[in-house]
């Protein structure tokens, strides 16, 4: 509900300041929680922490008056995908307290790399962006015109993605089986 | 007929082999023979149109893209279903249809383990789409589609028929391959983007490139993309290391594919796409290619000097050619050009008929050992002098097919396109003729340690060795013929290519100093 | 509001997901860490979509959504069958392609 | 250039002379395909081409000779140099008619395309004069001249391939004959005759070529030939060794031939008529340095197929294959194709080599020390049959010399008669082997056999009496001619004052009459050393024998000098026939290289030197195998001789058993391709080696390659990719330093890869 306050305030000239604390707020919880999860020692945690980080980007979502997503976010990861990776989690090594070794030894090569990236990355979202600001008299796209939208323009990728999602279900369940 | 070839003679050739994957995906499994026989049909009536085609083909303007269809295909990118079938890419679907079909038939009774002839020839076929389409697109995006379903199946073909370290292999080979295509694409979209023609078609671009003024650094740069796709698959010196795990482990039809047709791609890809696109970048980029072409010369005979193993042998030793091609395609003269597409049909009916022999060596022997083997000539008299002709092709005997993929590329590298440095490629030539005597050092070493003597007693009186069978002459005796033919009788290639290598030749002469 | 500042946290989440993916061995976090990247393209969607006014990028973080769940059932039933043959789910022991 | 044109009717051999290798070449797919069924084995094939290949041969020479003599009579006519469509154009050089009297010997070439290359802008016209395409010549189908320029195939008819068209057909017959009996009962019969009708063939094809591209296509043909015939044993590991040693030998000298055949084809501007590239050379539109190069690569290619020091180490061992094999491809034809080539090339070497007026130059040079250098060793051989390699290498070396020092026509006929009379001296060595158990060790298998063969005794008498140069016989005059062609002995003119090979030659004189006395006293006196008892052999052995011999004895005389011919008070006309047969003249690709052709004044004094000097020779060795004999029929050296006791003479000794050591160079310290002896060959398969340390490895190119593959194929590059993660890994992992196969890696070099090339692309835009 902070999020659609937020919202509103974003359609004003005063909101406007509002609504940028509260996407700080939220890419700090996010990043944060990002750095934990991928740090912790411990398995639930991370799952745990990842948790907190979807949050916190189906709140950037709402900031950006996709509530539609935003929602699904929330249905889908926090609801589905997080039980589903939980139970990986407890069926795999049931294991719930901290361990020495989740990390590899080389660890900081993939540190580099990724420093790496995110300085590439920086630069290039700097250079091509600049000040570029979003318009400002955004208002929250409705759940009809999403579904409008799928429906009729983007209808051929969306057929496809449920014969993919029901591959993968299948696929899922015969690598799974135990036999 | 005329019309219906005209308008979609290509297409029913490159997608005929899927009718039968469609098929065959519908029959059981257990029905062995039934599935052969739909593959072989699926790759013969490839072969037929293919045949309808060039018969149809007008030699008399082998320059021009005939047969062409330009249709929509991905409007949001602008990008078209265009082929069409020139010079260039004659030779090189001509020898696709050539080598798949024999495969099939080699296949016969040569499935490798584990079996399961319905797969195995439905990637097989796959292939042969993948490998045709590639070489007909005339749209870069087409173009890459087609270069990517071919990975697809030959990773399976080496991960799942392979020898021992065929995971390792196949992992190899795709991640190598993935990564140059990557950049390879990073370039086609660099292209798309800088020439701001919103267009992928290949002479489109190229005209676009010509008319606007792209800095010779962004140029170079594109090119060094393409440069790692192309060069990855050909393959190029240092990045070769994929190539002797990849055929060592693949099962024979797969190595007979890969170096048949699959390295043919990256060097098509490169009188194809690179050099007439980006004329100006070929020049920079030709001193270094050529450098490593004839470092892949040297380097690959001496790797193939120091092999113990027939096929790893064999496998290094396309390193080698591939550089003959290589330095044929590096002097961007219509000379070099013609002689590169010659090496490649000749590479890949030679080396194609060897990796034939090593699966044949193998299958009767158990091993590919060279010490071990020995006095094949006594035990099975025909193969061994098959392997005789052959490695005597693969040497550049003249009279032979392979002779004339080497001696022209030297010759052509005497004299370079104006812009390039000549004394630089002088020097190429010199290397590269040197390396004519380690290519006949290795291959007459392995013709006497394989082919003479008298057998190991490990084998002497082995039952299971026996000559030449009625599958193998079937598929062999095909690969045979064009070999000697095309040595007496080159101009059954020169004449097709060459109005579509001159027309290279002329753009990079037309290029100035 | 600048474009910029969703662009920059996409990019730190897709960050710390790669450096999750590289750097953990257990393979349900590789899993979370990839899930991480995901929702860093979706930001990305979704920020560009509120940029030009055009609401595909909408649709489409929604399909990214579902397909990562896909990919989420499939690649927790290979992380359960990596476990019950070799007993563990450290990616640094699945070495088959090892040579 | 074109002073007159006019269209003559071609005689009818010159437009088919095709027909003659191609009689051979369809007899050796014929024995290939339907040998085995066949009551004589494919035999009978073989000998039927070979006998109408020689019938033609024999019209070509004879049309060929009465065309000189036609026009030696109408003295000033024009002559044929080009044919067009059946009718024949032909060109007199208007220079040539007024400065160099008659043209004689023009080629006549007869060209269809064989295929074009290239349209470029680059291109540069055809710069022969009047060369043409026409059909019909080759049974290729002609495809549609294209813009470009074009390759042709055709023939070349001159005097100097009619010359070795008869040579080869002639020998090849014989020896076809000869080996029915020698070979019979082989295991592998009908293969060796389809091989020798496929030599024949591809000998042939070289002789007749008309361009550079043509000839490398024969010369690697005849290669290939010599490998399978060598190897015609192949069970055996030394018959297959000196095999493989014979072709890569070969090979080495082969980049020589590409890379000049290169050189030529673009410095005369995109051909490779022999014609063209000729008259270029002589016209000076090709630079005197250009030339030189290309004649140094050529030389290479010239070393190894004819001998030549330092790559002649191939033929002795090439003396594993059958003797006819080796009568016919090692002694008669193949191994004359360098010497063949330098001939038809000649202005380009000519020019290169600055041969005019000269004194030392290359090719004399290399041709002078293989003389020497190969007639010393055939002095220590126990093997006949490599007596008479090494005596082959020496005589290649003659002609290279006689070439080298501008005496063309000396060289070319010492070319004519050697392979007569050294033919026969091979067929003569394997009927001596044939009697005795199929040895061809003089020392303990034969002595003696002159009271038990009297045919092949008196043959290889006539024989060795050809070759050591005494007179009348062919060798004599040939040999005499080179002597004096090199212009250092007082009174003879030449063109050049050529001292040293004028020694060399001498030398070289009565070395060969040496080791021949040597080897007939070794194999035909004394008493009998073998076991069993030694026969005559059969006719179809004795009758190629006696043939050749008679060939040995007449060839020289057609070549006498005048002055000799004017004592004798003969008919003037028959002097110097060879000459006029096959020297061109006041031809447009020979103007000026035919006035340093050297026909220096042949002097007396010098013939009775050289003869002196080799019956001087002669007469030691008999002398001193006499004195053995008296001692000890069964002996075959001296058991306490100059070699036992004096240790200069051992060393000296020990040198020449050892070859002067090259093989040692060539396979232990340049080894690599080059040569595979048994224990290299162990050591090459030693896994220990392979799997263990690095030096062993950098002392040839074999280890060279193994070292690369391991440290820097699977080391370094391979490395590179499969993985950075290698580079951190500081624990024990030490020895696992393979890949590790962890996708992890992969995914790493991945993602770093691309944030590199990304910001390689972000900055470069």
């Amino acid at each position: 509900m902070i999020g659609l306050l937020a919202q509103e305030a974003a359609l004003t000239d005063t909101g406007e300041w509002i609504a940028n604390g509260f996407f700080y707020a939220m890419a700090a919880v996010a990043i944060l929680g990002g750095l934990k999860m991928v740090t912790t020692a411990n398995v639930v945690h991370a799952a745990l922490y990842l948790l907190v980080v979807l949050s916190a980007v189906a709140g950037t979502y709402v900031i950006l008056g996709a509530e539609f997503v935003a929602v699904t976010q929330v249905l889908i990861y926090l609801g589905a995908i997080m039980v589903l990776l939980l139970f990986g989690v407890m069926l795999t090594r049931a294991k719930l307290g901290g361990e020495e070794d989740l990390d590899h030894e080389q660890r900081w090569i993939g540190a580099l790399v990724a420093a790496g990236m995110l300085a590439v990355m920086s630069y290039s979202i700097w250079e091509a962006f600049d000040t570029q600001k979003l318009p400002g008299d955004r208002t929250p796209q409705l759940t009809q015109q999403v579904s409008d939208e799928i429906f009729s323009t983007y209808i051929v990728p969306f057929e496809a993605l449920s014969v993919l999602l029901l591959a993968a279900l299948i696929g899922a369940v015969v690598v799974a089986r135990r036999d | 007929m005329q019309s219906f070839l005209d308008s979609w003679g290509i297409s029913a050739m490159v997608f005929i082999p899927l009718v039968g994957v469609a098929i065959m995906m519908l029959l059981p499994e257990k029905e062995e023979e039934l599935h052969k026989t739909i593959a072989l049909l699926a790759s013969v009536g490839a072969g037929i149109f293919g045949v309808l085609l060039l018969a149809n083909f007008d030699y008399d303007r082998s320059g021009e893209l005939q047969f062409a269809v330009d249709r929509r295909w991905i409007d949001v990118i602008n990008a078209r279903y265009t082929i069409g079938l020139d010079g260039m890419s004659l030779p090189l679907v001509a020898l696709t249809l050539l080598v798949v079909p024999l495969v099939i038939v080699y296949s016969w009774n040569h499935i490798p383990e584990p079996g399961n002839a319905k797969a195995f020839l439905m990637l097989t076929l796959v292939l042969h789409t993948g490998m045709l389409g590639t070489f007909v697109a005339g749209d870069l995006v087409l173009f890459f589609v087609f270069f990517e379903v071919v990975l697809l199946p030959m990773y399976f073909m080496i991960g799942v028929w392979g020898g021992e370290q065929r995971l390792y292999a196949a992992i190899k080979f795709f991640l190598y391959t993935l990564f140059g295509s990557a950049l390879m694409l990073v370039s086609f979209l660099a292209l798309y983007w800088s020439t701001g023609s919103a267009t992928f078609n290949i002479v489109e671009l190229a005209e676009q490139v010509a008319a606007r003024d792209i800095s010779l650094r962004t140029q170079v740069l594109i090119f060094g993309g393409m440069f790692m796709g192309f060069g990855i698959k050909v393959p190029m010196f240092p990045f070769h290391t994929w190539l002797p795990d990849a055929h060592t482990e693949a099962p024979t039809q797969g190595s007979v594919i890969l170096a048949a047709v699959l390295l043919k791609l990256g060097t098509y890809g490169f009188i194809r796409i690179a050099i007439p696109i980006l004329p100006e970048a070929a020049v920079e980029w030709a001193p270094y290619i050529g450098l490593l072409a004839v470092i892949g010369i040297i380097y690959g005979a001496l790797g193939c000097l120091a092999q113990t193993d027939m096929k790893r042998l064999i496998a290094f030793s396309s390193v080698a050619h591939m550089g003959y091609v290589m330095l044929g395609i590096a002097t961007l003269t219509d000379f070099g050009i013609n002689a590169a597409i010659f090496g490649m049909v000749a590479h890949g009916l030679i080396t194609g008929m060897l990796f034939f022999l090593a699966g044949s060596v193998k299958e009767r022997y158990h091993t590919l050992e060279i010490r071990r083997l020995g006095g094949l000539l006594v035990q099975a008299p025909r193969m061994g002098w098959i392997l005789g002709i052959t490695t005597m092709a693969s040497l550049g005997l003249p009279g032979l097919a392979g002779f004339w993929g080497e001696f022209p590329a030297i010759l052509a590298s005497y004299d370079p396109a104006p812009q390039l440095n000549e004394s630089l490629f002088r020097v190429y030539m010199v290397i590269a003729a040197i390396g004519t005597v380690l290519a006949a050092a290795y291959l007459l070493w392995l013709l006497q340690r394989t082919a003479f003597g008298t057998p190991s007693e490990e084998f002497a009186d082995d039952p299971h060795i026996h000559d030449t069978v009625f599958t193998e002459w079937v598929a062999w005796v095909p690969m045979l013929i064009p070999i000697v033919v095309l040595g007496f009788v080159p101009s059954l290639i020169f004449d097709v290519t060459n109005d579509s290598a001159s027309l290279i030749g002329d753009v990079v002469q037309a290029l100035g100093r | 509001m600048f474009l910029n500042q969703f662009l920059f946290l996409a990019a730190a989440l897709f960050c710390i997901g790669i450096y999750g993916v590289l750097a953990r061995r257990n393979g349900v976090l590789v899993l979370m860490s990839i899930e991480l990247i995901l929702n860093s393209v979706n930001i990305n969607l979704v920020a560009f979509g509120a940029f030009h006014g055009h609401i595909g990028g909408q649709v489409f973080a929604l399909f990214v959504i579902a397909v990562a769940a896909a990919e989420v059932g499939v690649g927790l039933a290979i992380v359960l069958l990596i476990y019950r043959n070799r007993r563990s789910i450290d990616v640094a022991e699945a070495n088959l392609l090892k040579g | 250039m074109f002073a007159a044109e006019e269209a003559v009717a071609n005689p009818w051999i010159y437009d088919n002379v095709w027909l003659i290798p191609a009689l051979p070449a369809a007899s050796f797919v014929l024995i290939l395909f339907f040998g085995k069924r066949l009551p004589y084995k494919g035999a009978e094939i073989g000998i039927t081409a070979l006998l109408a290949a020689f019938g033609l041969a024999l019209i070509a020479t004879f049309t060929w000779i009465g065309d000189i003599q036609g026009l030696e009579e109408s003295e000033g006519e024009e002559h044929a140099l080009v044919t067009d469509g059946g009718t024949q154009t032909v060109v007199l050089t208007a220079e040539a008619g007024e400065e160099h009297g008659p043209a004689r010997g023009a080629p006549v070439v007869n060209e269809v395309e064989w295929f074009g290359i290239g349209t470029g802008a680059n291109q540069v016209t055809l710069g022969s004069d009047g060369v043409e395409a026409v059909d019909g010549a080759e049974g290729e189908e002609a495809a549609e001249p294209s813009s470009g320029f074009n390759i042709s195939i055709g023939t070349l008819v001159d005097g100097q391939s009619v010359m070795l068209l008869f040579v080869v057909t002639f020998i090849s017959l014989l020896v076809h004959v000869y080996s029915t009996d020698y070979v019979n009962g082989d295991r592998r019969y009908t293969h060796y005759f389809a091989f020798l009708s496929l030599f024949t063939a591809s000998m042939l094809f070289m002789v007749l070529a008309s361009s550079t591209l043509q000839m490398i296509v024969g010369w690697e043909l005849v290669g290939v030939c010599s490998f399978v015939l060598i190897g015609h044993w192949w069970e055996e590991k030394p018959n297959s060794d000196a095999a493989l040693k014979a072709f890569l030998t070969n090979r080495v000298g082969d980049v020589g031939l590409l890379i000049g055949v290169t050189i030529l084809y673009f410095a005369a501007g995109r051909s490779f008529s022999f014609v063209t590239i000729n008259e270029m050379a002589v016209s000076g539109e090709i630079s005197q340095n250009t030339l030189t190069i290309a004649a140094v690569c050529l030389m290479a290619a010239v070393m190894s197929k004819s001998g030549q020091f330092i790559l002649h180490t191939w033929l002795p061992d090439a003396m594993a294959g059958p003797t006819p094999v080796s009568a016919l491809i090692h002694a008669a034809t193949m191994v004359v194709a360098g010497v063949y080539m330098i001939g038809r090339l000649y202005p380009v070497f000519y020019e290169g080599f600055s041969i005019a007026g000269s004194s030392i130059n290359l090719m004399a040079f290399i041709g002078g020390l293989t003389t020497v250098g190969g007639g010393a060793l055939a002095f220590v051989q126990r093997d006949i049959k490599k007596v008479l390699a090494y005596s082959t290498v020496s005589q290649l070396g003659y002609m290279v010399m006689a070439l080298g020092v501008g005496a063309y026509t000396a060289g070319l006929f010492h070319l004519f008669t050697h392979a007569f009379f050294k033919a026969c001296l091979f067929l003569g060595a394997g009927s001596v082997s044939h009697a005795c158990h199929h040895s061809f060790d003089m020392k303990a298998d034969m002595g003696g056999l002159r009271k038990y063969m009297p045919k092949t005794f008196w043959t290889f008498v006539i024989g060795s009496a050809a070759l050591a140069g005494i007179p009348p016989l062919a060798g004599f005059w040939s040999k005499d001619e080179i002597l004096v062609g090199t212009g250092a002995f007082p009174g003879t003119g030449g063109n050049g004052t050529y001292t040293i090979p004028l020694i060399f030659g001498l030398i070289t004189a009565a070395m060969t009459a040496a080791y021949m006395t040597r080897t007939i006293y070794l194999t035909f006196f004394g008493e009998y050393r073998g076991h069993g008892h030694p026969h005559e052999s059969g006719p179809r052995i004795t009758t190629p024998l006696i043939i050749l011999a008679f060939m040995a004895v007449v060839v020289g005389f057609l070549n006498m000098p005048s002055g000799f011919v004017d004592f004798l008070r003969l008919p003037s006309g028959w002097a110097h026939l060879f000459e006029d047969w096959v020297e061109p003249a006041g031809i447009a690709s020979f103007v000026g290289v035919e006035n340093g052709f050297t026909h220096a004044k042949p002097s007396l004094l010098l013939a009775i030197l050289a003869t002196g000097l080799a019956v001087g020779a002669g007469v030691v060795v008999w002398r001193y195998y006499e004195r053995l004999y008296a001692k000890d029929p069964k002996a075959t050296d001296y058991v306490d001789g100059p070699v036992a006791n004096n240790e200069l003479v051992a060393a000296g000794h020990r040198v020449l058993v050892e070859k002067y050591y090259l093989d040692h160079l060539y396979t232990d310290v340049i080894a690599g391709g080059i040569k595979g002896p048994v224990a290299r060959a162990a050591n090459w398969f030693n896994q220990n080696v392979l799997d263990g340390v690095v030096h062993a490895a950098a002392r040839s190119s074999v280890g060279l390659g193994r070292f690369v593959y391991r440290f820097v194929d699977q080391g370094l590059v391979d490395g590179t990719v499969n993985a950075s993660g290698r580079t951190a890994s500081e624990s024990g992992q030490f020895l696992r330093r393979v890949q590790t196969g962890q996708v992890r890696e992969y995914a790493t070099l991945m993602f770093g890869a691309a944030a590199v090339l990304a910001a390689v692309f972000i900055f470069a835009f």
